[in-house]
């Protein structure tokens, strides 16, 4: 049962699940390739199997419109522009929305995490927030914001603060308790605690609350801008999705859909998958 | 390259066993109201089982027909011609009327001109949306800010004085006037010929009306027969469409509102073609709508029944 | 102290003269760092070895590459053992399971039943010296006392390989180096009753040069950066402090002429 | 600057911020009274603060009911059974589609996490879809399974999936990569792997996730109920809230608001708090 | 070697005769395990004291008492100094801080300036064989890298409690214990020559014998189950090879009467 081993260890034996562990950087363009490539065959595939789905008629043209009718309603409104104003507006509200709920809900989360008495107190209240849909806002919003943005922030912001919140609660519980010590006896106060060792070692944690608040965010932007839509208050997705729907318009629906996971999976890609990999990398963690 | 899956024809089978109602609690659906709550609808059905669902927005509603889990509904006739067209004239068709009338602009206490003003509509390119917008251009209004917001947000907006008038349906239009102080600019009856234009309409699927036609007959009766009794037992069918709302959504409306709504709607089973066809060119022209949708085979008249 | 049982220590198997792990001309590089350079080394079966060197000069590299936990960056390594039992350096234990779960993990995941695996876990937490202990999480040991667990575990892990056909080898990484004197002597004297009894190959990695001397057979002095054999001593046969002596100063000089040891 | 300590660490100076470290175990009467008062006292302040709003009458009756009012509107539902039947509806929903949701998303987050391919392939999708409001889904899903509690569940399962799994993802990434190593000697193979290491290590990150996942499947189900009322489908708590919201009635929505957040603070408090507690008791982590 | 500048370590001070820490009848338990009871303990300014006893006596629980990281079971502990300085048993790095942040982190948290620190972070780093290793990351570092920079950032926080007015005092758990002999002996010596030039109060845990008594001034032995002290003795003026034959023999004693460890 000799076995040879050469230049490369077992992890190379495609036995993925079984071996988390380093292997030698690859030439950047096989990097390359293998970051785009699995997307890609993934997008194509999942093309490929509605348009069969669709040519095999087995629903009528508007409950499975083909991917082509789709293609069109997007790059019509890109064409006119209007694609770009309305993903302008919602992204553009939903970034100053989460910048503030990350301001909001950073100190809170501290707080509720290692203040004993604020966690038994609110700890339970910002679960149960959460899973208070982003809707049930909206009449409240509505009466004392009035049809303003004011309002479309408020909605978002009780949508995502207590995402991050929890997500930082859920990190901070997971310091190892020896990190605390080595700042206690580092004589840290308060302050120099939280933001040399709670925040930076909670980071992985508060990092997948950030982008669970950022979803929150997100979603409940969507809710939001059905508040009320006019030429003032700018044309959103949330109102685009809505139309859609309205007008029974599964082409228009499906487009919205298509915009809304673009902006999702473009700001993982762009924001949450770099800084996932360096907070990761710079720990040793992860792949 | 799309397989040809034609319609199958279908023949007919006579009564179903069962036909599935859909409506939304709400006045200018009282003829399914009323016709539930005091079996109308039952009575003629004889062995077919009535199960109803509800619904509070009409895209919905017209998806659940088009998704095949509804047979008969009362519906908007906009959410209507839409499940036409989006269906290629395929997947349902308008067997009766049921309600006409029923929408106003409403504006706040001390609004004069609405130069200038901000005004509310239910949703982009809907009836209202596109009756206030065919309204303005008419009537040179200039600088109108036209807000689209759900009626409820209208409601409190108009209270707290962030809108100045809204065009909205029944009986919002009468929960603005006797709740909010409104005062009524624009009775959208005074554009229509005759005062009349449809708010509900009942729509069959086209598959079940083909093969059930007895039971959608059987439907149109109990419609005509509760439209009839409400009309000559006005404050009873207000209270029983007021005891379904409460049943249906929590709470009863307000005595005064429920009355006026019920004066503002006319309850009748005509269909009023020229008029649908006429809402299918104003979306046109108010820029909702691509193009002038075919509404050739949208009404059908082989189920009409004799009214009595 | 405990004897460990026929059940648990299978019938020992003839001493193979042959080698079990060649490594041949193996590097190592973790970036611009290289840890290992052009490394020969070969350990025969029923071989006891043990790995001196400076800090850092990648002792624990090697037995990762061996446990085939890391990838070579050149060479060859031609193992003929089954999957080696290691201890590492740091304890590494499952901070959710009791320090028995954790012993019993080795045996659970080789696939011995329930009942066994029980009898088989007390003995190896006895051996070490931490009867009574099973129950205890991991934070709640001292830092010696998570060392034996992770001891036993090794050790567990280790009699199923010895309990399956052909060599095996046992990779153990300072496994000694936060007990008090007393427990270690104890401890060495199972561990070399252990290998005696079923002659594992064993690289055996310390800082401790007496320890090296008592309980290999060979003693392998590596130079760092990169790590390479700088020397080999054979311990049978040659008086302990003797050979200490004459370790120590090879140390002396090898580590001395690294300057502080960051290049 | 002698400085005389008895019997208690410097913890007890309340610097809770500074020193999350062990305490002794307080009698049972005391930690009974620990637990309870203060999420009590945040409750009675929060009535007191609304009641006082509410008499100074800043906003009209409608827009801010007194508290009575809601209790009334709470209550009046109680005493004839409806809030029970209500809450069962929505809650045997939710549990079920959150259990599928588990089941579903906990393989598809471990192969996630451990093979390079599908990350690459499909982790940014994941993400994209949490981004995705539930209303999205509500026209496809009636177009697709129609007027069901398919539909429902449809909905439901497409909120929680993504964020079970985003969750495991988070927390395999932060597991010490010594972990799968010792698994990996011992030899492991991939199912033992997952099972016995990789998913007790990411459990305090998969609680996490498991607890964002609810919250989604519990705002999904909210939209997802407003997609058809009828006798056969069952009146939710989604139903309700949209009643109040169509009614512009206000105690009816914040009596709704309240139901919703009994439930999830219900959830929190009976589910996820102890399940928490364990966990990191197990670990020796939190507090 | 660098020499440790002015600056780094600052002038010494007299040393006083005068008790720093006093423990009177402490008891520590966790649960049901009594780690430590009826500890009394005095620790002079000035003074080298070295603990022994066996794994998992409760040595590193009588440091984290001292260092007021746990609260006690029983009895009173007075201490005359600032907060002490203490080097971990676990390295306990932030994993996120390269090795030099994670020196310098004691000082910016002192509120040393900027450059300032940059320098003093240099220099401790090259104390402990370090320099040029400062951008390395925890998870890249060798356990015995590990345990170094741990004890640079230990000697750093001293270094402030040093600067400060009034006795300070150095917490050490086994600081060499992963340290080749070589880097052993380097360090003991700059350990000893700090101590001389600042002399804070040392309590030093080791399982070195050897160590214990060419660092210490006094040698306390514990007992285990529960933590006392059973013996003391002054290594002042005793010939060291003598007096670690007996304290080998009292620990031999003290340890082989309780059984296997595990009570
Ligand atoms: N993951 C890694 N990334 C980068 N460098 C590494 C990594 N692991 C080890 N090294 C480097 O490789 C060298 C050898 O490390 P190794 O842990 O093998 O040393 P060692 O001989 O075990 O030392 P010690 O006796 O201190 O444990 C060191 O210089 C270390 O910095
Ligand atoms: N957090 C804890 N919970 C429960 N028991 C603990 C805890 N910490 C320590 N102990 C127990 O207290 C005793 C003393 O532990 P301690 O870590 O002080 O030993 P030690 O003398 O430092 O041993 P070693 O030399 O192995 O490091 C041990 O029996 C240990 O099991
Ligand atoms: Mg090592
Ligand atoms: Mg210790």
């Amino acid at each position: 049962m000799a076995m040879v081993r050469d230049d490369r260890s077992i992890q190379d034996d495609l036995d993925a699940l079984d071996t988390p562990l380093e292997s030698a950087p690859p030439s950047r363009w096989r990097r390359i390739i293998r970051v785009v490539l699995p997307p890609l065959v993934a997008f194509v595939l999942f093309i490929a199997v509605w348009q069969a789905l669709w040519a095999l008629a087995f629903w009528p043209e508007y409950q499975l419109p083909a991917p082509l009718t789709v293609w069109a309603a997007i790059s019509d409104r890109f064409a006119d522009g209007e694609a770009l104003s309305i993903l302008w507006t919602s992204l553009h509200r939903a970034v100053l929305g989460f910048g503030v709920a990350v301001l909001i809900a950073t100190p809170l989360g501290l707080v509720v995490a290692k203040v004993k008495v604020v966690r038994a107190a609110i700890g339970p209240l910002l679960s149960g927030l959460q899973s208070l849909p982003s809707v049930a806002w909206v009449p409240a919003a509505i009466l004392w914001f009035g049809l303003t943005d004011s309002a479309i922030y408020m909605v978002v912001l009780l949508g995502a603060v207590p995402s991050i919140a929890n997500g930082l609660v859920a990190g901070i519980d997971q310091i190892p308790p020896i990190l605390p010590k080595v700042a206690h006896v580092l004589s840290a106060g308060r302050w120099a605690l939280a933001r040399h060792v709670l925040l930076p070692a909670a980071l992985p944690g508060y990092l997948a609350g950030l982008k669970q608040g950022w979803a929150f965010s997100w979603r409940s932007l969507m809710a939001a801008e059905l508040i009320a839509v006019s030429p003032q208050l700018g044309f959103g997705l949330g109102a685009l999705l809505d139309n859609g729907r309205a007008l029974n318009d599964m082409p228009m629906v499906i487009a919205a859909i298509c915009l809304i996971l673009l902006v999702g999976i473009g700001v993982d890609l762009l924001v949450f998958r770099p800084l996932e990999r360096a907070v990761l990398r710079a720990r040793g963690l992860g792949c | 390259s799309r397989i040809d899956r034609g319609e199958d024809s279908a023949a007919d089978r006579g009564p179903a066993t069962e036909v599935r109602l859909g409506y939304f609690p709400n006045v200018t659906h009282a003829t399914a109201l009323i016709g539930v709550r005091n079996g109308f609808f039952t009575r003629e059905l004889g062995q077919t089982r009535l199960t109803t669902q509800l619904f509070d927005a009409g895209p919905d509603e017209a998806g659940g027909m088009l998704g095949g889990s509804i047979d008969v509904a009362f519906i908007g006739p906009g959410p209507a011609i839409n499940a036409y067209t989006k269906s290629d004239g395929k997947s349902v068709r308008v067997v009766a009327g049921a309600a006409s009338g029923g929408a106003q602009l409403v504006a706040r206490p001390g609004v004069g001109s609405l130069a200038g003003k901000t005004v509310a509509t239910p949703q982009l390119g809907n009836t209202q949306d596109v009756a206030l917008k065919k309204w303005l251009r008419e009537n040179n209004v200039p600088d109108v800010r036209i807000l689209n917001s759900d009626n409820a947000q209208t409601l409190s907006a108009f209270r707290a004085g962030d809108i100045d008038a809204a065009w909205v349906p029944e009986p919002w239009a009468s929960r603005l006037v006797v709740e909010a102080g409104g005062r009524v600019l624009v009775n959208e009856r005074d554009l229509w010929p005759q005062g009349r234009f449809p708010a509900t309409v009942i729509l069959a699927r086209t598959r079940f009306l083909a093969e059930h036609g007895q039971t959608v007959q059987a439907m149109l009766r109990g419609a005509a027969n509760a439209t009839q009794w409400a009309r000559d037992n006005e404050s009873q069918a207000q209270t029983v469409v007021n005891d379904s709302l409460a049943e249906h959504t929590g709470k009863p409306l307000a005595g005064p509102v429920i009355e006026r709504a019920f004066r503002e709607i006319e309850l009748s089973p005509e269909v009023l073609p020229d008029r649908l066809q006429q809402m299918a060119r104003d979306a046109v022209t108010a820029g909702v709508a691509a193009k002038t949708p075919d509404l050739k085979d949208f009404v059908d008249s082989s189920t009409r029944v004799r009214s009595g | 102290m405990t004897m460990i049982t026929q059940q648990t220590w299978p019938v020992p198997r003839q001493r193979d003269a042959g080698p079990v792990v060649r490594l041949d001309g193996v590097s190592k590089a973790f970036g611009e760092v290289t840890a290992l350079a052009e490394f020969d080394l070969e350990v025969h079966a029923g071989e006891f070895v043990c790995l001196i060197g400076a800090s850092g000069c990648g002792k624990s590299t090697l037995l990762n590459l061996l446990a085939g936990l890391e990838s070579l960056t050149e060479g060859r390594i031609t193992r003929a053992t089954s999957q080696p039992a290691v201890m590492f350096q740091d304890p590494a234990l499952m901070p959710w399971l009791t320090a028995a779960r954790n012993v019993e993990l080795a045996l659970q995941l080789a696939g011995v039943g329930r009942a066994d695996r029980k009898t088989r876990t007390n003995e190896f937490l006895e051996l070490v010296r931490l009867g009574g202990l099973g129950d205890k999480r991991p934070h709640e040991l001292s830092g010696g006392m998570r060392q034996r667990v992770a001891l036993a575990r090794a050790l567990a892990s280790a009699s199923i390989g010895a309990e399956n056909d052909g060599p095996c080898l046992l990779l153990m990484d300072e496994p000694f180096a936060a007990l008090d004197a007393i427990t270690r002597d104890v401890l060495q004297q199972e561990l070399l009753r252990i290998w005696r009894a079923t002659s594992p190959a064993v690289l055996f990695v310390t800082h401790d040069v007496r320890e090296a001397v008592r309980l290999g057979q060979r003693v392998v002095l590596l130079s760092s950066r990169p790590g390479r054999v700088v020397q080999q001593w054979s311990a049978d046969g040659v008086p302990e402090s003797a050979l200490v002596g004459q370790i120590n100063a090879r140390l002396r000089e090898v580590i001395g002429c690294h300057g502080n040891g960051s290049g």
